[in-house]
This record gives structure tokens, C-alpha cells and sequence, in this order.
């Protein structure tokens, strides 16, 4: 029972029931807030959560979210740099 | 105009003057059928011809909601016969309509489907020449359930058929995928969620004929309904005994559908259609094919999504964004919405 | 879609891929010694088989596929109970979708459906308490399934219909927690894995230091991970830099979601709705120490298992598992679902024999549906 | 046998694989039709002779209960659509079935009803060719509802019609009326009534060849379904615009029919038949027509009932057993049970 | 059949009808001055028209067709009432067929059945008691409608269910009877009948005497007459003598059936359950003086009146009939169907305006349907 | 209301709710005796009665049934003897 998704809350649609909207990629499904209500209602608006089961059970962190992507990157280009290095010292090694 | 009541009631069903006046207010003043018998009596010079065939199709539609963001249970039951004769090389001539009522149906939702398919129908380039009507209490049944059958006239020399597959055909399919799949779930209410997405139901009657015109060695074809891509893929790479590969990236999906199925644990590939069709073609012939079906708006977003392959015979498979693979097979039983 | 499709990025994939494979090189994993790492969640294994994951890592990494799906871990006896109760007369039984297929002992709830029980589906347990409330001449069970990520939306429910005093709702509780059987798994004499992939969704709820002791006592490495492609392969290179380096420790790859200690409000309502049972079976598994919960008796009224005397509740249950199947020794990770007599023969997707093959979740499914296992077992 | 579940459940109609073994286990498998496609691909003979049409007709069949004496919902289904294009004077040749199944219906049921229509097809001399079928959820339908279309072809030079009637021709039944309409109300059970009477469910394809055959200026014929004689004869007078004058003593009528119509205050006029057909042929020509009847079981007891008239033109009359006369009007509604 | 072919005999209908003209010419009886002779009881009209009798006896007779159809006496009121019980939630409404097409003032119970309501005919009082035994959780209401003939089966249902002690059975009651319209028919100024046609099913119950004053104090001819044509052709020929002979008395045609003080048990029922409404609305006749019966107090708990609070239960009710319709003028006999400037136009069965031509029973509906009228209107 | 049929008791079903069989032309309905159950109600069975929603409302007199339909056997012989009197008076009247 896992299957969650990130969602984006776009509005508050039932301050006492604790309900909003949230949308996934252009779909939208009312989502209860309780979980990651800590402050006025209002200030969730714009923020991704992760919903699951119809509740937003957690709000994404968007600075985790970019170092998560930062270190993907670094390892991309420090890959890049180190076959550009090894071809570098092929056609060295060929010249040679 | 004898019918005044707002809501079908038994007596519209009970073979009486009420139903005649149902059916001649509502149905034949709009579908116009030849004759007063009931049977529709037809010529066609296109059967006549030396081995011209005659093909023969049926479907019963059942869908909730009846109408929904794209279409209605009309649309659907005027494009899928046409589809189903279309997609097996005929050219669609004539469909039969047979209506079950519940109870209780508003007259006007009726009309509004009847319309739907009078109007889908000419553009289709078929008439409705012969119907039926029945009307069940209420609880009988879920509103309206429409059964078309539909008649139309194979070319001489003209064969289409899964069987004809061969490695190395060219897959391509008309559009995004899971529009209609989608737009019903959202639709139906019951799992309280809502996009802008429409159904794609369409008849491709006209564009199939392109198609053919464009890629004369077309070797078969099917529309995406229930069981979506994938069943049908699967149909006919077990008909044609090779396997066929497909690459997930180059699958056409909207935005909304792949967000659909990622709330509720879907899979795209196995989401109904109601507007799409996949066909195979040598490969000689793939550009000939996308460039005509790319001339109708049903057709607009063709692309190819894969191929038949010698390998892995009756299995299809399907290379993912990030170079794995993977089977796609036929599904078990309903895809039923996951929460994990 | 946001925080999803960054995740799913073929360069990143191919360069976590290499890395693996340098590491795996590094510590010497190879096909016939592999390294052996469970995702011990069944959404972990479904990403695994999606992507095709399990071809594209280095040959030296070998899956095991965990007891993570809680709809295979349903024992048959429940399923039967469920049943029982969807079948009193009056009963509206509402259920995730997963759920339908699975076999009890001699019907599942899609066959109970058909003969005539009303069973709907539902999206949330929020879903089942608005037809509560819309039916109120009818009693509206849920069935309340899964690991800690669900079981607070379940008690969330509860709380709401506690406060709006319906009488009509309750909860067949099925709830069960992660951390009983991963130790369970590791006390296991013929256990050989290497190092574990957390559930991203239950350290979401309860955070990642319930895991410690698996560090700690057990030595071995956990990744809390997300679910993308790149999550997964992420938290495999993770794993197995600890192997290398010769660490043992939990960390934390889904930290955009999982806060070190979970979410305050989940937690909170399970501590006010839940008690732990003393045991509680699993298919497969059998039974394990305090690995399931149970209703408190304050929220009696809201325990079908109390409402219709059933089950647990009434001390009566007879486990029963089906002849001949190996899902024990899948997810304990001895045995491949290949490796199993029944696969693809007594027990495929239509008919299924064991529990692994129920959900789609389920290893066994998983690899009939995506993992070409099918093509193993011609 | 892939089909291991005694009862339908929504899996059989998800598309997938437990749809095509309830498809290819019950269905195709008894009914065989030719090919893979979702299309059948025929080709006739009779349609290219010049002049020939082509009849092409469709019901909807949604009785309750789907098996009574005398037959079941399958019989009915291929009966109604063989005998709606035999009155037109169509040689039936091919139908489609659509099947539209509750979840929970027993599969042995299906494979009953599925027996019965390839039975009685083969008897009829058609061929099921393709068909459908579709599950909706408990409560979605009342069981199951076959819709069938037919396809036929008229011999050149052929023609019948409501219209071609004229003053003099005589009016001639195959049989007694109401046996099918008074077993449903039997069979329903909740009028708690009970007799030994049976459907009189029939195709009657070849009775009618033999009658055009021996009365080759047959007027018209119509099949008495729902409403009954007294509807068909209505539709037939007013096509004609000529009067119809049928003698109460002349209707045959069985002992159990006319007590359940007594009981429940209905009129046997308008009760439903389902292998009855009234014929209209010249004067000349009704005693070959009736000794043509009379060589089969189901012509048995055929008689004449009564002529066409110039008087009272569109109106249908009845000389009553007494010497008085009556009108016999279309029916309103449904014929609902009197109790006064 | 036994006891009904017999007396379709064609040569004693037509001996019948030879005696009758002799008689009907031996008092000047012709087509511009004919004698008046009323059928009560709408099952009459019926056969008359089924058999053409009103074609074959001698033109100096005229069918004056009486107030006897309970479905078409039934005001629009009441009709809406019943649609009020039946759309109450939770309740089952049963009903004779013949009721289901009678208009209220905007619809009928078909209609309020296809827009949703649980309306279910019946054939007897007795399925209704069952459907109420086999839905305890339902409210099953009778529509209980029609003359003596029919009181004394809803009486005798009552008795039962309250001998069961069910408590979601309850009847609508609408029985009426039929010696008061005659009275108020006979009190009209324009009336202008020269004889009656008794109902012989409700003095099957009720006996002949209850008619003795319209002999007695009217010196009119009744004489109570069974169903079938011949029944019918004797009892006009018995009028006509009785008229030719200068007697006014009540006679029993229908001896075979009619005991001449009616049925003990049937009468003791309808003494227990029922007594008379101080006065009861009729369609086309309006109010008549105690010529309605409403359930006893003792049986309150099996009253819908009661149960719903609805109709004179409230004390408050409209009475609106349709404009234009000819109805009460047809049934005191002032006027022919086919006079009615509604008929065939605003008024046909398909759309009924007036009662009628609602019910096959009722005069304009059976002159529609059988009787040459709609030549005659056309 | 008055659609009442005669019908013959077949068959006791319900001594104690008094239900019996009755049969009209081979079509048979339960229905209730209460108001015919005078003595035993086995005696009813092959007895006739006057069936109407489901009740036995009336006993059906056998000789009372004879009597009405000899007096319209007499009628009509009286007229066949009126008509051939007829007849001979004319037949007389032309021969003369
Ligand atoms: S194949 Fe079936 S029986 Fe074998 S382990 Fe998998 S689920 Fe269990
Ligand atoms: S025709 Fe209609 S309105 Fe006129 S009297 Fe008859 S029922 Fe009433
Ligand atoms: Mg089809
Ligand atoms: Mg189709
Ligand atoms: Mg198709
Ligand atoms: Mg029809
Ligand atoms: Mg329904
Ligand atoms: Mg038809
Ligand atoms: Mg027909
Ligand atoms: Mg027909
Ligand atoms: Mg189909
Ligand atoms: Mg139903």
C-alpha cells in the first residue's frame, strides 16, 4: 500500500473538514490536510505533497528535492568528465 | 407530437401506441430509416461485385455516465461499429440501432443521443436503416444500453487480417492513448477526481479507407477499446505468431491520462479507446501511412510505437525511457484501481 | 508531473547504473555470488519491474522481493472473514481496488461481489465514510489494509466519524507494520541478504529510525527510498557504497518526502486509535509477534472485528495455506518466483494460487507481468 | 478450460484475459464463427443476383425469466430476428448475437442459452457470425440481454409489404395466440399463476418460403410479437389504408390462454407471440397458403381469422362470437392485469 | 369454462335480444324516445361493450353508463396522495394494474414509478401482505381501492396482518360503495333512467336489499346481473318487464352468485375494520354523503392515512377537477362520451383529461376502445 | 372493481391460513377461502366459486345456474315454436 504521488494543493476547498484540492498533472482530486496542516490552511496552497489514499500525508521538500537532483547531476558530469578523460587518453594512447 | 410525458414510463415499451409514438417521435423521425417494415431492405451495387465480401459486426454499449466530455453512449455506439468494420478493410455502409431503456430516462437524454448519432453517422458516411426499442423497469438495467450491428462491403482482393503480421511491419496508432479511459473515470463520479480531458471517441471509417489507399499492403489493423493498446497488441502478435516491440517513449500519452493513472495506480497501456487504432503496415509504407492519417484530425498525432519482431513469437514487449524492457501482457481481469 | 518526471531521467539512470556497476566490480558481486538486496516493499518491486530495473543494474546485484504487499501478506482466513461480513445482509463492504482479487479459501471478494454481496470500491477510507454518511440505514464496513503508510489515513477516518457520531461505519482492521517482519526475516536461519531498501511511504509516516536496529543488531545496511527510477537505483548504489565502505547504516535517499521522524499528525492519530496485537498472521510468513494492529477499545464501536464478533475477536481462526506454493521462500528471498513449482502451472495471474501473485504488487505477478520471468517459465 | 468460475464477474468483461475465455469458452467455441477478426467476412451467392436485396434487421430481447416453458431468451433471440426478416420475405442468411450479462450470472445458464441459439439457428438454416459481450455490475441489468441483428436477402422480384394489402385478401394466423405471452405471466411468478401452457417461440423462416412459395401473391406478413395480433393488424390497416375485419369465433385460441387472460382481465388480442405470424394473401391464393402452413409443426393449426376490407378504412373491427362487432384499437400502453 | 361459456350461448343471446325488442316495442320504446337503463357497474359496461350488445338490442334501448369504475371515480387528489405515500423513502407501494395509469393532477403512478418511486402491481391484497412479510424493513402500503366487491378482501388482509402483528403493512384506503351515488344519481334533477343494472358482484357480498329503495322510493326497476352477455340481455329483458308491467322492484338475475343477503363473512369483516367516512370525494360527482369507508380506529396502525398523516386523515384537501371535462354530466347519463367536447381531442386514453377514459372499465374509454365511438368522433 | 371469475377448488394448500387452489380453463392460483369456509374445507374441494383478487368471494350455485339457463332453453324453444308457427301461418297463408 505505497502508492503515492506528488501533488500540487491549488486550493482549500473545506477549512473544517480540512479538505483541499490538489492536482496531478492537470488531474484534480479533493485531499484531506490534516497531516500537513501545521499553520493556517491558506499557506498550503501552492505546495506539493505527497497523496496517498486521498490524504496529503506529507509536503515534498523542494530544497531535498534539488540536492537529491544536484548529486544525480554532479555524478552525470563527473562520469561525463571521466570518459571525456578516458577518451582524451585514448586518442592520446592512439597518437601516440 | 403525442409524446407528452418528460420520462419513459413501461407503457413505451408495451407494444402499444405509446411505443410507436416513442419510436416515431424520438428514433425514426431522426434516423429516417427506409420502409415502414421492420426490416430495412437495401442495394448496393458494391456487393455485387465480383468478390466484393459483406462484413458483419456487432457491439453492445453499456457505459456510466451516458454522456461524458467528448461524446455519449450515441457517439460510442455509431463510431465502434464503424470502427470494427473500418479496422478489418470494410467499407461501413449501413448500421442497425437497438435501444434498452430504463425506466424512468428522460425523453430529452434520449433525444440528445439519438441526434449524437444521426449526426455522427452522416459524418461517418453510414445510415441507420433499421432499429429497435425496449423499454425495462426500473433497476433493469443502468439507463440506456445501445446494440449496433453494422453491415459493410470488403473490396474485391482487398485482406486485412492479424494473421497477415509479419517481423519487421511498422506499428503506428492515430493519437494519444487513454483519452476515453480516462475521461470515464474521471466522469463516473466515484472516484472523485476531474481533469480536461475528453473522450476520443471517433469513427475512422474515412481515415482507415486513407490509410489503405496510402499503404495498399496494410496488413491489419484493430481499434483500441476495452483492454486498450496493449490487448490489442497482444491479439495479434499471438494471430500472426511473432512478437512485436514497442518503446515507451515514443507511446503518445497526455499529460492528464499518465496523471490519472498515477493517482490511481493505472496503467495506460491497458486503458479503453474509443477513437484509436493501431495498424501495421511493411515498412516500406509506414511514412505513406502516417502522412495519410495525419490529414484527418483523427489522425493528427500518428506515430509509429513500435514493430513486429521474429523474436519472443506471440509475446509483446516494450523497451522503457530508460532502456530496460519489459512484457506487456494481456491483462488478467478489469484494471482495477491500485493503492499501492 | 513535478518531483516524478525528474526522477525518471535516462542520463541520471545511466550514470547511477555505471556507478553501481564500478562499486559492484569494486566489492566483487558477480552473477553467480551476488549481492543480494531486498526492496521490502511490493511499489518498490512493481518500479523495479516498470523499469525494467532488474536487467539494467550490473549482473553482480540480485532483487529480493520482500513481504511489502500487503494484499499478499492478507492471510486466506482473512479474506474468508471479509466475506463473512460483506455477505450479512444490510452491509455495504468497501475496499481498495487491489484487495478484490485475492483468494480466500474458497472465493475472493470480486466472486462474493458476483454472488450478490455488495462490495464497492473505494479510492479512501474518506470515500467509505460518505457513503456512511449517505446510507444511513445501511452499515458501511471498510476495509482497512496496509502498512503504516495507510493505517493513519484509516484512523483519520475513524477519528471524523467518532466526531460526527455516525454509527454505521466501521473498520475491518487488517493494518500491519514493516519493521516486525524484517526482523522476522532477519532471524531467519536461511537468511542471505545483504542489505535492505526501505519503504519510503511507511519512514513518510514513521520516519527511518525505527529501523536502527537492523543497523545496529544486524549489521546491515537500509536505504529509505523513493519510488522513481532513479530513487531506486540511487538507493542501490547507496546500499552498496555501505558494503564497500563496510558501513551499516540507515539513510535516507527520499528525504524531499520523508522527514527523520515522520509525520507528527499520522503518528499521533495512530497512537490514538491503534494498539498492537500480540501477533498476527501472515500468508506465507505465519504468525509474527506484534506485527499488526488492532482498534482500541475506546473506538470499539468503530471495530467490525468486535461489531460482528469476527476473527481475531473472537479467538476463533483456522490458517490454512494453500498446498505446494513457495511464497514463504520468495519472500524470505530463497527462492526466485521462477524457482517455485507452481509458477506459470497451478499458479498464474487468473488463477492464483499463492498470495504473491494476487496484487500486482506481488513479486510473483510482477514477474509474470513484467519480468519476462514469464518467458523463463516456457 | 480456462474458465474456472461457476458465475460472471465483472473480470469477464474488463478486455483482458478472463474476457477471452469467457468469450472463446462459451461463445465461439458453439457458435464458430469464420475468422479472427472482429468482423465476419461472408460471401453470398444470392446477393449478387441482379435485383436481390439485402434485408438487414435488429432486436433487442429482455424477458424475464431468461428461461421459461418452451424456450429461453437465446430462442427468442434468434427466432425474433430470423422471423422479423422471414415476414419481410428475406431468406435469412446470417446474425450477429450481442450479449450484455449481469455480474453474478451463472455460466452454466449462459452455456444453456448458448446451446439453444445455436440449436435453433441451425434449425432456422442462418448462421450466428459474430457477436459481443459485455458485463455490467449486480444490478446493471436484469441478467442478460441478447440483442441480435439479421441479415437476409430477397429474391429479385420479390416484394412484401403492409402496404401492397388490398380489400379481399384474406388475413391467416399459423397458429393459436397468446401461448408465449401467457407463459411469461405464468412463469414470472409474482401473478402466483400456473398452467402446462408453452412459449410458442419459433423461427419461422421456412414456413414462410413454403407460403410465398405456394401463395407467390402474398401481400405482406407480420410476426405477432409484443401488442400482440390486434397491433400487428392495426400497423397493417393503416399501412394499407384499407379496413381489417376478423371474426372472434375464427381466433384460435388455447383453453389456458383465455383463462389467464380471464383471470388477470387482459385481453388475448394483445398478448405477445413469439412464433406466430400473420399472413395476408388474395383470396385465391389462402388455401394453398394454408395447406402450405399446415405441413409444418409450427403451421399446424394455421386458419383464417379474417380479410381486408375497403370499409372503415385503418381501422381494425371484430364480428364478436354474439353477432355484435367491436373496434379493435391499438393498444394504449402496456396491457396492465384489471382486477374489475 | 364452467359457469361463463354457457351463458355466452349465441342462440339464447339472440333469443334474448328477440324478446327484448318484442317488450321494448310493446311500451313504444324507440331510437328519439328510448328507454334509459343504467349499468352501474363499470365490469358491465365492459362486456357491453366487448360483445357489441349496445349494437344488437333493439334501438329503443340506451346504455346509460354508471359511476361504477373505482379507478375512475378516484379523485386527481387522491391520486396525488398516493404519489405523496409512494415516494416517502423507504416505502413499497402496491397497487391493482389498473390504477397505475389514472392521472393526478400533474402525474400518474406510472410516472412517479418511472421517475423512481417503488410502485408494484398486484393482484391481490394478499401479495402485498407477503411482500410485506418478506421486506420487514420496508413499509408496504395497499392502495386499497374499489366497491364491496373488493372491501372485504383488503378487510380480511387487515385481519391477517394484524393477527401477525406486522407493522409495515398499511392500507390507503379508497373503498367506496355504491347504493349512495345511486341515491345522489337518483336525487339529480336531470336524471332521466328508467331502470338499473345492479353490480352483481357487490351484492354477491352485500346482498340485493341494500338497492330496495330505489324500488321502493324512486319506483325504479333494478335487477342485479352477472358478467357474461347473456346475464347482461336477461337483466335488461327483466327491466324492461319489470317497466312494461308498471312493477319496480329488485330482482336477482345472478342467483347462481348472489345469495340474497351477500356473503356472512365478507360483511362481518367489513363491519370490523371499516366504518363510514362522513362524506368522500368522487370524481366528475364531487362530495357524496357517507359514501366512503375509512379504517377503524382499532386498525389505526394499518391505516396510511394515519401512518403518512395525508388526505382526510389532515382534514386538508383540494379538490380541482380538469376543466373541461365532461365526466360527471356522462355519468349521470345527461350526456354521451361522444358529446363531450374533449372527446377524441383533449381526452383519448393515450392522455386521459377525465376519469373516464383512464380505466378500460371506465364509459369513455370503452366507447374509445370498442364501441364505434371513435368513428363516430371522427 | 368487479373483474370476478368462476373457478374450481381443486386442492386444499393452507388449512390454517386458509389458502386453496382454485383453477380456471387449466390455469391454476392459490387463493383465500376465508369467505366460503363454512364447514370443513376439504368440502370445498371440487366445488366452483366466484374468484376475485385472490379470494373465494362466493359459492357458485349449481342449481341455481341450471334454472337460469333452462329459462333461457325455454325462451328459445318458445320462439322456435312462434317462429314455425309463423312460418306455417305464412306457409298456410300462401297456400291459401
Ligand atoms: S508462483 Fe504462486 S505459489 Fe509459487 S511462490 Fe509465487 S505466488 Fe506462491
Ligand atoms: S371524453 Fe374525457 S373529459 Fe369527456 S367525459 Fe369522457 S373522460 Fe370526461
Ligand atoms: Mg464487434
Ligand atoms: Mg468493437
Ligand atoms: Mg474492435
Ligand atoms: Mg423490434
Ligand atoms: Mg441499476
Ligand atoms: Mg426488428
Ligand atoms: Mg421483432
Ligand atoms: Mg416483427
Ligand atoms: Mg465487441
Ligand atoms: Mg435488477
Amino acid at each position: 500500500m505505497c502508492l503515492g504521488i506528488p501533488g500540487q494543493i491549488v486550493a482549500i476547498t473545506d477549512e473544517g473538514r480540512l479538505l483541499a484540492m490538489a492536482e496531478v498533472s492537470g488531474v484534480r482530486r479533493e485531499v484531506n490536510v490534516a497531516c500537513v496542516a501545521e499553520g493556517a490552511l491558506e499557506a498550503l496552497v501552492g505546495q506539493w505533497a505527497l497523496i496517498h489514499v486521498g490524504f496529503a500525508m506529507s509536503l515534498i521538500d523542494e530544497d531535498e528535492a534539488a540536492k537529491t537532483l544536484e548529486a544525480l547531476r554532479d555524478l552525470g558530469e563527473a562520469q561525463e568528465t571521466l570518459e571525456q578523460m578516458a577518451a582524451g587518453a585514448a586518442a592520446l594512447e592512439e597518437r601516440a | 407530437m403525442a409524446l407528452r410525458d418528460e420520462r419513459v414510463t413501461l407503457a413505451h415499451g408495451g407494444g402499444g401506441k405509446a411505443m410507436r409514438d416513442l419510436i416515431e417521435e424520438v428514433f425514426t423521425s431522426v434516423f429516417q430509416p427506409p420502409g415502414m417494415e421492420d426490416q430495412a431492405r437495401l442495394s448496393a451495387e458494391a456487393l455485387t461485385e465480383p468478390g466484393a465480401k459483406l462484413a458483419f459486426t456487432t457491439d453492445s454499449f453499456v457505459v456510466t455516465p451516458l454522456e461524458f466530455p467528448g461524446g455519449d453512449i450515441g457517439k460510442i455506439a455509431v463510431c465502434g461499429t464503424v470502427n470494427d468494420l473500418a479496422v478489418g478493410g470494410a467499407r461501413p455502409l449501413w448500421l442497425s440501432a437497438a435501444f434498452i431503456i430504463e425506466e424512468g430516462t428522460e425523453i430529452a437524454l434520449l433525444r440528445r443521443i439519438v441526434a449524437t448519432m444521426a449526426r455522427e453517422a452522416e459524418a461517418a458516411g453510414v445510415r441507420i436503416v433499421t432499429g429497435d426499442t425496449k423499454v425495462v423497469g426500473r433497476g433493469g438495467c443502468d439507463g440506456v444500453f445501445v446494440t449496433t450491428a453494422g453491415v459493410g462491403v470488403i473490396p474485391p482482393g482487398r485482406v486485412m487480417g492479424a494473421e497477415r503480421v509479419r517481423p519487421g511491419d511498422v506499428a503506428i496508432v492515430n493519437g494519444v492513448l487513454g483519452d476515453h479511459g480516462a475521461t470515464i473515470l474521471a466522469a463516473r463520479g466515484d472516484l472523485s477526481i476531474s481533469s480536461a480531458i475528453k473522450s476520443d471517441c471517433a469513427s475512422l471509417g474515412h481515415l482507415m479507407e486513407a490509410v489503405i489507399a496510402a499503404a495498399p499492403q496494410a496488413r491489419a489493423a484493430r481499434d483500441l477499446t476495452r483492454g486498450g493498446l496493449a490487448s490489442a497488441l497482444n491479439e495479434i502478435a499471438e494471430a500472426a505468431g511473432c512478437g512485436i516491440e514497442i518503446s515507451e517513449a515514443d507511446l503518445p500519452l497526455r499529460a492528464e491520462v499518465v496523471g490519472t493513472c498515477e493517482i490511481l495506480g493505472l496503467d495506460p497501456l491497458y486503458l479503453a479507446n474509443e477513437g484509436r487504432v493501431v495498424v501495421f503496415v511493411p515498412p516500406e509504407e509506414a511514412q505513406a501511412a502516417l502522412t495519410a492519417m495525419r490529414a484527418f484530425a483523427e489522425g493528427r498525432d500518428a506515430v509509429v510505437i513500435g514493430q513486429a519482431v521474429s523474436a519472443h513469437a506471440g509475446q509483446v514487449r516494450m523497451k522503457t525511457a530508460l532502456g530496460g524492457a519489459r512484457i506487456v501482457d494481456m491483462l488478467v481481469g478489469e484494471q482495477l484501481p491500485r493503492i499501492c | 508531473m513535478k518531483f516524478a518526471s525528474e526522477f525518471r531521467d535516462p542520463k541520471a539512470a545511466k550514470a547511477l547504473l555505471v556507478e553501481i556497476a564500478r562499486v559492484a566490480d569494486e566489492i566483487g558481486a558477480t552473477r553467480e555470488k551476488p549481492v543480494h538486496i531486498m526492496e521490502v516493499c511490493g511499489g518498490h518491486t512493481h518500479s523495479i519491474f516498470r523499469y525494467g530495473l532488474d536487467k539494467l543494474v550490473h549482473e553482480g546485484i540480485e532483487f529480493i522481493h520482500g513481504p511489502g504487499c500487503p494484499v499478499c501478506v492478507l492471510p486466506r482466513s482473512r479474506v474468508d472473514e471479509c466475506i463473512e461480513i460483506a455477505e450479512r445482509p444490510g452491509v455495504i463492504f468497501t475496499t481498495f481496488g487491489d484487495a478484490m482479487r485475492v483468494p480466500g479459501s474458497k472465493r475472493s471478494l470480486l466472486q462474493s461481489k458476483a454472488d450478490g454481496a455488495d462490495i464497492r470500491m473505494v479510492y479512501s477510507p474518506l470515500d467509505a465514510l460518505e457513503l456512511a454518511r449517505r446510507n444511513p440505514e445501511r452499515e458501511v464496513v471498510f476495509f482497512g489494509l496496509g502498512f503504516e503508510t495507510t493505517t493513519p489515513s484509516t484512523a483519520l477516518a475513524i477519528q471524523q466519524a467518532a466526531r460526527e457520531g455516525l454509527t454505521n461505519f466501521s473498520v475491518f482492521c487488517n493494518h500491519i507494520t514493516v519493521p516486525e517482519p524484517i526482523k522476522a526475516l532477519l532471524d531467519d536461519p536461511h537468511m542471505c541478504l545483504d542489505g535492505f531498501i526501505g519503504p519510503g511511504h511507511v519512514s513518510m509516516v514513521i520516519g527511518i529510525h525505527p529501523y536502527d536496529f537492523i543497523a545496529r543488531d544486524y549489521g546491515k545496511p537500509l536505504v529509505v527510498a523513493g519510488f522513481e527510477p532513479t530513487d531506486l537505483l540511487q538507493s542501490v548504489l547507496m546500499v552498496l557504497s555501505q558494503i564497500a565502505q563496510g558501513r551499516a547504516e540507515v539513510e535516507n535517499q527520499y528525504a524531499r518526502v520523508v522527514p527523520e521522524h515522520g509525520n507528527r499528525v499520522s503518528l499521533a492519530a495512530i497512537a490514538d486509535v491503534y494498539e498492537r496485537r500480540p501477533s498476527f498472521e501472515w500468508r506465507g510468513l505465519g504468525e509474527i509477534d506484534a506485527s499488526g494492529l488492532r482498534i482500541r477499545p475506546t473506538y470499539a464501536a468503530f471495530d467490525a472485528e468486535e461489531k460482528f464478533g469476527i476473527g481475531y475477536a473472537t479467538g476463533q481462526r483456522e490458517v490454512e495455506e494453500a498446498e505446494g506454493c513457495a511464497c514463504g521462500a520468495v519472500m524470505t528471498g530463497r527462492v526466485k518466483p521462477v524457482q517455485c513449482p507452481q509458477f506459470g502451472k497451478g499458479c498464474t495471474p487468473e488463477m492464483p494460487l499463492g498470495a504473491l501473485m494476487v496484487s500486482s504488487e506481488g513479486a510473483c505477478a510482477a514477474y509474470w507481468q513484467y519480468g519476462g520471468a514469464r518467458a523463463a517459465a516456457e
